[in-house]
């Protein structure tokens, strides 16, 4: 009985004191944070690529939490779907974005682009292009030592062994950027992901006048202008003989494909070309 | 005890198998390729266009800036064109390029050889002439020179330091010179210390060129202020902090410049070019360059014309060896290495090293073994093994914190890691990363 | 359909007993409670009890919790919890220093510290309190059973490597009387360093490798 | 014209003399005139341990580095050799095999592979494995065979104590510094020899001194660390000496005794493990004299080299960041 007793007194007593401290400091620090904000990270991806230019998913949340409209505010790792989430919880309307994804400017893959010299140093694309322009004729093309593929935080992107260039898988890639700025020859571009992922994107970056351009690499961009002539929609424009293909007035008609004489404005998840492919087929075993 | 800088340094084979070889000239190549950016700051302005008729010492492009100098044709002839050409950088660069017909030099250039020592000239007449000549560093570091002799305002200039320390192995270009060209030398730098103002001329030699150091001292005596002092012999000497620390143990601020401690530091090549653009009227279009290397057959020291293809110097230097693995412009510690033979030389190009292919390729990497060589030998007292760590991970603020701008490239720690380690590289790429950062922000 | 929900219920039940083995392991994986878990370990058989009298006060404060639940308000879950779980941590001593004198002794203080071991409030804040009685009972159960069996593991490992025995077995001496039982083979001593704190150390790190390895 | 495609890289284009398996294989040519002089002592098992602990720590490398690590193979580089040969320095001859395997494990596997290896480790891998060793098989760590000149015939020798061990016991007695140096059966001349007990490589004072002058002139090591070490402990024991002689032992005798030259010279000069400055270095050997000291005079065991090695390692990371090179221009500020 005294057992019960003493633990009944003591954990009373106790439980009194207690309640009055923790009253006071209750009220002392009351901190109030928005909930909002967990919910809206919750949402995130949470890869903390750093793609939205905010310090990671916690960042962003706080961000849009904190903004009035959602307008400038955009997660390129999850996209549409999830901006839409983030808006519900807000109770905003977030802008739609066409989905992008990242793009690599370069065919000159080993067999198209002569090594000249060997490169002998730290394997990172920034300390080589300090160096110099790279170990083929071409000053412009990709080093393919995967600066890339390090900053990649999704593992979408890897260099291909056969070709040294670098290919972006495209269910991995969020177009979150950071390829762009960790390649130092500018090669990585974000482009439009287009309709079921269809894409006409010149894959050279050449600023060479067409002789050098070409010899240095089988399918580097001559700037011959075939291609600006060929456009229906004056998407395509010749800068540094350099073309380059506005994907925003694109609209995936690949006739500048047809007509290019070194192949190197590429189309990627075509169907193929029925008749085309016949024609060329003929002409080769005529020649 | 002779004289050097306190800490760090390194001191690799000398080889300089061309020393005490003559100065040659040699055949006028049929053409040349003249980069319009030979020197630190804004490249100058081609002012010549394709088919103009030029002689030797026309003014071809205009400095296009503050920091920026003049470029001068260094042969007669026709421009061909002005087109995009592979240069020592590594990348293609705009260069003027002119068929060579003949040699023959403008009229206002001053073809004897005869020494004049009169020095009376104005201040200004001498910047004037040294920025009209096109002159830069010639030490490798290619600087105006004109902006160098310009002593900003509110500082004053003890001593002018004259660089002949030609710490790098292999090269001897600046030791041949002052064997053959010790009065023209004295005049230059007598010039110069008129133009900046300085009470005293100390001219820094390396104790492994005997012969340069009796020449200079003996022609030294007969000029005023003039000190000879030989060093002893560590790379990398010829740093311009090292220099001023070796000589008068005076440091430079970190970020600082020299003037800061109250001296200019020249090259000797710098000074014999501002006494012939001075004295002779000839801007600066030829230059001492040295032809060497293990495997060559004949290492020499040629007079070259500015934008002539590095592959006629190894040819005049006895062809090039079947084995070679690496061209260097330059010494083996800082020079750079060449893309491709033909490559032309410019204001800056000290020397071509051929290194044979055995040992051209980097040595075998190890795991970092935490020596502590790298921080030993570094002369500038950085941790080069941090600095590279840091640099991989792009730690960029904590690298300013760590003062990667002080480094100076020297090598040292790369040449010295036992476990072949790339520290240098990467050094160099945080540098210009950090760089990128700071102009960013500045702006 | 009622079918179904009930096969589900069951599933869910045994997932939350079998994940404190593997999935969920408090000590290996959630890397909870590691002050009994080093200072305890000398033998499989501390181990085990140690392991037991977790399990046993985690069952009874998780259900505790559960049922009360809802009569605690949000700001003082956390003392409410800490008095229920000294109750039951409580009547594991006494019951211990009554029944098991010399397991008592040599688990010494590590009993009381149970309280403020951090996977018995850990449960209870993050299961518990959110859960139905019977769902946490099982929870309960299976991380209480899942510390039993990594203390048990560290335990035997170093015991085997410590003294060359498992639960007070001389290996060699044993396997030697089995044998021969008039022998008179006294086996030689183990690594010692294992009996000692730093053992503990090694052995944990390597058993969170093997684990990583394993669940991978 | 150009007939190889050239090569670029960046400068420098000459590279030093030396490499990591020049240095390991120096270390490995300084540890020879200590290894003679315990053959010489201890016969066929010095090289029985020798070769027992090389090839195990090799083996351990190549297991681990093909099992977990997973990068280039990295056993050509000499560094498993050393700390090989450097636990079986460390280790009585009569050490049984298998003790010494399972010291190898640690040594390598533990405290080497486990950090990443070469390069990565924080502590001394030979000495993390002798102390290893020490702790677990405090028996046969501390059974030191009697020494006999040559003894090739392969019977069990008797097993004594260490000098330091003997003046330990007998001061814990009560006994007089001086009349246990009067009873003990070896002259300082066998101690710089290396006619006394103790383990593997660490009797002969004049070998191992003869192997650090090698390491130096080969630029190996420098100077700080062995002098360091060793000049604290002469000042430190050379103070007590002269408050009491009859409760201290006298500097000399620290000095030629136990593993001190062994540790000062080999392994305290490591380099993963030890700082990067000469004024770090000086530190660093400053606090292993001073801990060494404390041990010896003061601790539970009578040699403390290991102990007080492996605790300086510890704050080699925090000697390294406070005492950092003088940075070239530092002085003047604008």
């Amino acid at each position: 009985m005294d057992i019960i007793l003493n633990t009944l007194i003591t954990l009373s007593a106790l439980g009194v004191v207690l309640a009055v401290i923790l009253f006071v400091v209750a009220q002392k620090f009351k901190v109030i944070e928005d909930p909002k904000i967990d919910e809206v990270e919750a949402c995130t991806p949470g890869a903390n690529c750093g793609g939205c230019g905010l310090p990671g998913c916690r960042g962003f949340a706080e961000a849009c939490v904190k903004a009035e409209t959602l307008e400038g505010l955009y997660c390129p790792a999850g996209g549409n779907e999830v901006m839409k989430e983030i808006a519900d919880v807000l109770g905003l309307t977030a802008e739609e974005k066409e989905p992008q994804i990242a793009v690599v400017r370069c065919n000159g893959s080993h067999d198209k682009r002569r090594k000249t010299t060997t490169y002998d140093s730290a394997l990172s694309c920034a300390v080589s292009a300090t160096l110099f322009g790279g170990d083929t004729d071409c000053q412009y093309g990709c080093l393919g030592l995967g600066d890339c593929v390090e900053v990649c935080t999704f593992d979408a992107i890897y260099i291909d062994e056969e070709s040294g260039l670098p290919i972006v898988d495209e269910d991995k890639c969020t177009a979150c950027g950071a390829c762009v700025t960790a390649c130092p020859k500018d090669i990585i571009e974000l482009r439009n992901k287009g309709k079921k992922s269809r894409r006409i994107y010149v894959s050279c970056v050449n600023h060479d006048k067409g002789a050098p351009a070409k010899r240095a690499c089988d399918s580097a961009c001559i700037a011959c202008n075939k291609c600006v002539k060929a456009c229906p929609f004056d998407a395509i424009v010749v800068e540094n003989f350099c073309a380059y293909i506005d994907y925003e007035k694109c609209k995936l008609c690949r006739k500048c494909v047809e007509v290019c004489p070194t192949g190197a404005i590429l189309e990627l998840n075509f169907p193929p070309r029925k008749v085309k492919v016949e024609n060329t087929e003929t002409s080769e075993i005529e020649n | 005890m002779l004289k050097t800088f306190p800490k760090g340094g390194v001191h690799p084979k000398e080889n300089k198998f061309s020393a005490g070889k003559p100065i040659e000239t040699i055949e006028l190549p049929k053409q040349v390729s003249i980069p319009i950016a030979q020197h630190i700051g804004a490249p100058a302005e081609a002012v010549v266009k394709k088919g103009d008729q030029v002689k030797v010492g026309q003014l071809i492009a205009k400095s296009g800036g503050f920091v920026s100098t003049n470029i001068h044709s260094s042969v007669s002839g026709t421009v061909l064109k002005i087109d995009n050409v592979l240069d020592t950088s590594g990348y293609k660069k705009t260069c003027i390029i002119i068929d060579v017909e003949g040699d023959e030099w403008l009229d206002s250039i001053d073809k004897s050889t005869e020494l004049n020592t009169n020095i009376d000239i104005s201040v200004d007449e001498i910047r004037n002439k040294v920025l009209d000549s096109g002159i830069v560093g010639l030490g490798g570091a290619t600087f105006p020179t004109h902006v160098k002799l310009s002593v900003p305002l509110g500082k004053t200039c003890e001593y002018l330091i004259i660089n002949a320390v030609e710490c790098e192995p292999y090269l001897t270009a600046d030791h041949q010179l002052m064997l053959e060209k010790a009065d023209e030398i004295m005049v230059g730098s007598q010039l110069m210390q008129k133009a900046i103002g300085a009470n005293k001329i100390l001219i820094g030699i390396e104790n492994n060129k005997p012969d340069a150091i009796k020449i200079m001292s003996e022609v030294a005596k007969k000029y005023e202020n003039i000190e000879v002092s030989p060093l002893k012999v560590m790379y990398p000497q010829g740093g311009e902090k090292q220099l001023i620390k070796a000589l008068i143990n005076r440091e430079v601020p970190s970020g600082g410049l020299p003037i800061n401690v109250g001296c200019v530091v020249q090259n000797v090549g710098t000074a014999f070019a501002i006494y012939e653009a001075v004295q002779k009227n000839k801007p600066l279009f030829e230059r001492v360059v040295t032809v060497t290397g293990t495997s060559l057959s004949k290492p020499c020291n040629i007079l070259t014309r500015i934008g002539t293809s590095t592959i006629e110097l190894i040819e005049a230097a006895g062809g090039l060896p079947e084995d070679t693995g690496k061209v260097v412009s330059g010494g083996p510690m800082m020079g750079k290495a060449l893309s491709a033979i033909t490559v032309p030389v410019t204001k800056g190009t000290s020397g071509v090293l051929i290194i044979p292919a055995k040992k051209s390729s980097r040595p075998k990497t190890y795991n970092c073994i935490r020596c502590g060589r790298c921080m030993n030998v570094c002369p500038m007292g950085l941790e080069p093994y941090k600095l590279k760590n840091m640099c991989v991970v792009k730690m960029h603020e904590e690298l300013q914190a760590e003062r990667i701008l002080d480094c100076i490239e020297c090598g040292s720690c790369a040449y010295t890691c036992p476990a072949g380690i790339p520290l240098l590289d990467y050094i160099r790429l945080g540098k210009a990363n950090l760089n990128k950062i700071l102009r960013s922000k500045k702006s | 359909m009622l079918n179904q929900m009930k096969e589900e219920t069951i599933m869910n039940n045994l997932k939350n007993f079998t994940k404190g083995f593997f999935r969920e392991n408090p000590v290996f994986i959630l890397l909870l409670g590691l002050c009994p878990t080093l200072g305890v370990t000398t033998s499989a058989i501390n181990g085990l009890a140690m392991g037991l009298a977790t399990t046993f006060v985690l069952i009874g404060s998780n259900v505790v919790i559960a049922l009360i639940k809802g009569l605690i308000p949000d700001k003082v879950r956390i003392p409410s919890f800490i008095v229920v779980i000294a109750s039951f941590v409580t009547i594991i001593d006494l019951v211990m220093s009554a029944y098991v004198p010399a397991l008592y002794e040599s688990l010494g203080l590590f009993i009381p510290l149970i309280v403020v071991n951090c996977i018995v409030l850990g449960r209870a804040e993050a299961f518990a309190s959110k859960n139905t009685v019977f769902s946490s009972l099982i929870d309960g159960l299976g991380m209480g059973l899942g510390f039993a069996f990594a203390l048990t593991l560290l335990g035997g490992l170093r015991e085997i490597l410590g003294s060359i025995a498992i639960f007070n077995w001389k290996i060699f001496e044993g396997i030697a009387r089995l044998i021969n039982p008039a022998t008179d083979y006294t086996q030689p001593d183990g690594i010692l360093v294992f009996v000692l704190a730093p053992g503990a150390f090694f052995g944990l790190a390597y058993l969170i490798v093997l684990m990583k390895k394993i669940s991978k | 014209m150009a007939i190889n495609k050239l090569t670029v890289s960046m400068s420098p284009h000459d590279y030093g003399k030396y490499s990591v398996k020049k240095i390991m294989s120096g270390v490995v040519l300084a540890m020879i005139p200590a290894l003679l002089v315990s053959v010489y002592y201890f016969g066929f098992d010095a090289i029985r341990v020798n070769l027992i602990a090389i090839a195990s720590c090799v083996f351990f490398e190549w297991l681990f580095q093909k099992i977990f690590i997973k990068g280039k193979l990295t056993i050509n580089d000499g560094s498993a050799v050393v700390t090989g040969m450097l636990l079986a320095f460390n280790v009585p001859s009569n050490l049984p095999w298998w003790i010494i395997v399972i010291g190898a494990l640690v040594a390598i596997g533990i405290a080497k592979m486990t950090f990443g290896g070469l390069g990565n480790n924080p502590f001394n891998p030979a000495l993390v494995g002798r102390v290893f060793l020490l702790i677990s098989f405090p028996v046969q760590m501390t059974s030191w065979p009697k020494v006999s000149v040559l003894n090739f015939a392969m019977t069990d020798a008797q097993t004594g104590a260490t000098p330091l061990a003997i003046v330990k016991e007998g001061l814990k007695n009560g006994e007089s510094y001086s009349s246990i140096m009067n009873s003990m059966p070896h002259e300082y001349v066998d101690m710089l020899m290396g006619n006394i007990g103790g383990s593997l490589g660490e009797i002969s004072a004049v070998a191992l001194i003869l192997g650090g002058l090698f390491m130096l002139f080969r630029k190996i090591i420098t100077w700080h660390i062995p002098v360091s070490i060793i000049g604290t402990v002469a000042i430190f024991t050379a103070i007590l000496y002269g408050i009491n002689p009859e409760t201290y032992a006298s500097p000399v005798f620290h000095l030629l005794t136990g593993g001190l030259m062994l540790g000062a010279i080999f392994m305290a000069t490591d380099m993963v493990t030890s700082p990067m400055t000469g004024k770090g270095m000086l530190v660093y050997g400053v606090g292993i004299g001073v801990i060494t000291v404390l041990i010896r005079v003061w601790g539970a065991y009578p040699e403390g080299v290991s102990f007080a090695i492996l605790i300086m390692n510890a704050v080699v990371p925090l000697i390294n960041n406070w005492l950092k090179p003088k940075r070239f221009g530092e002085t003047i500020k604008k």
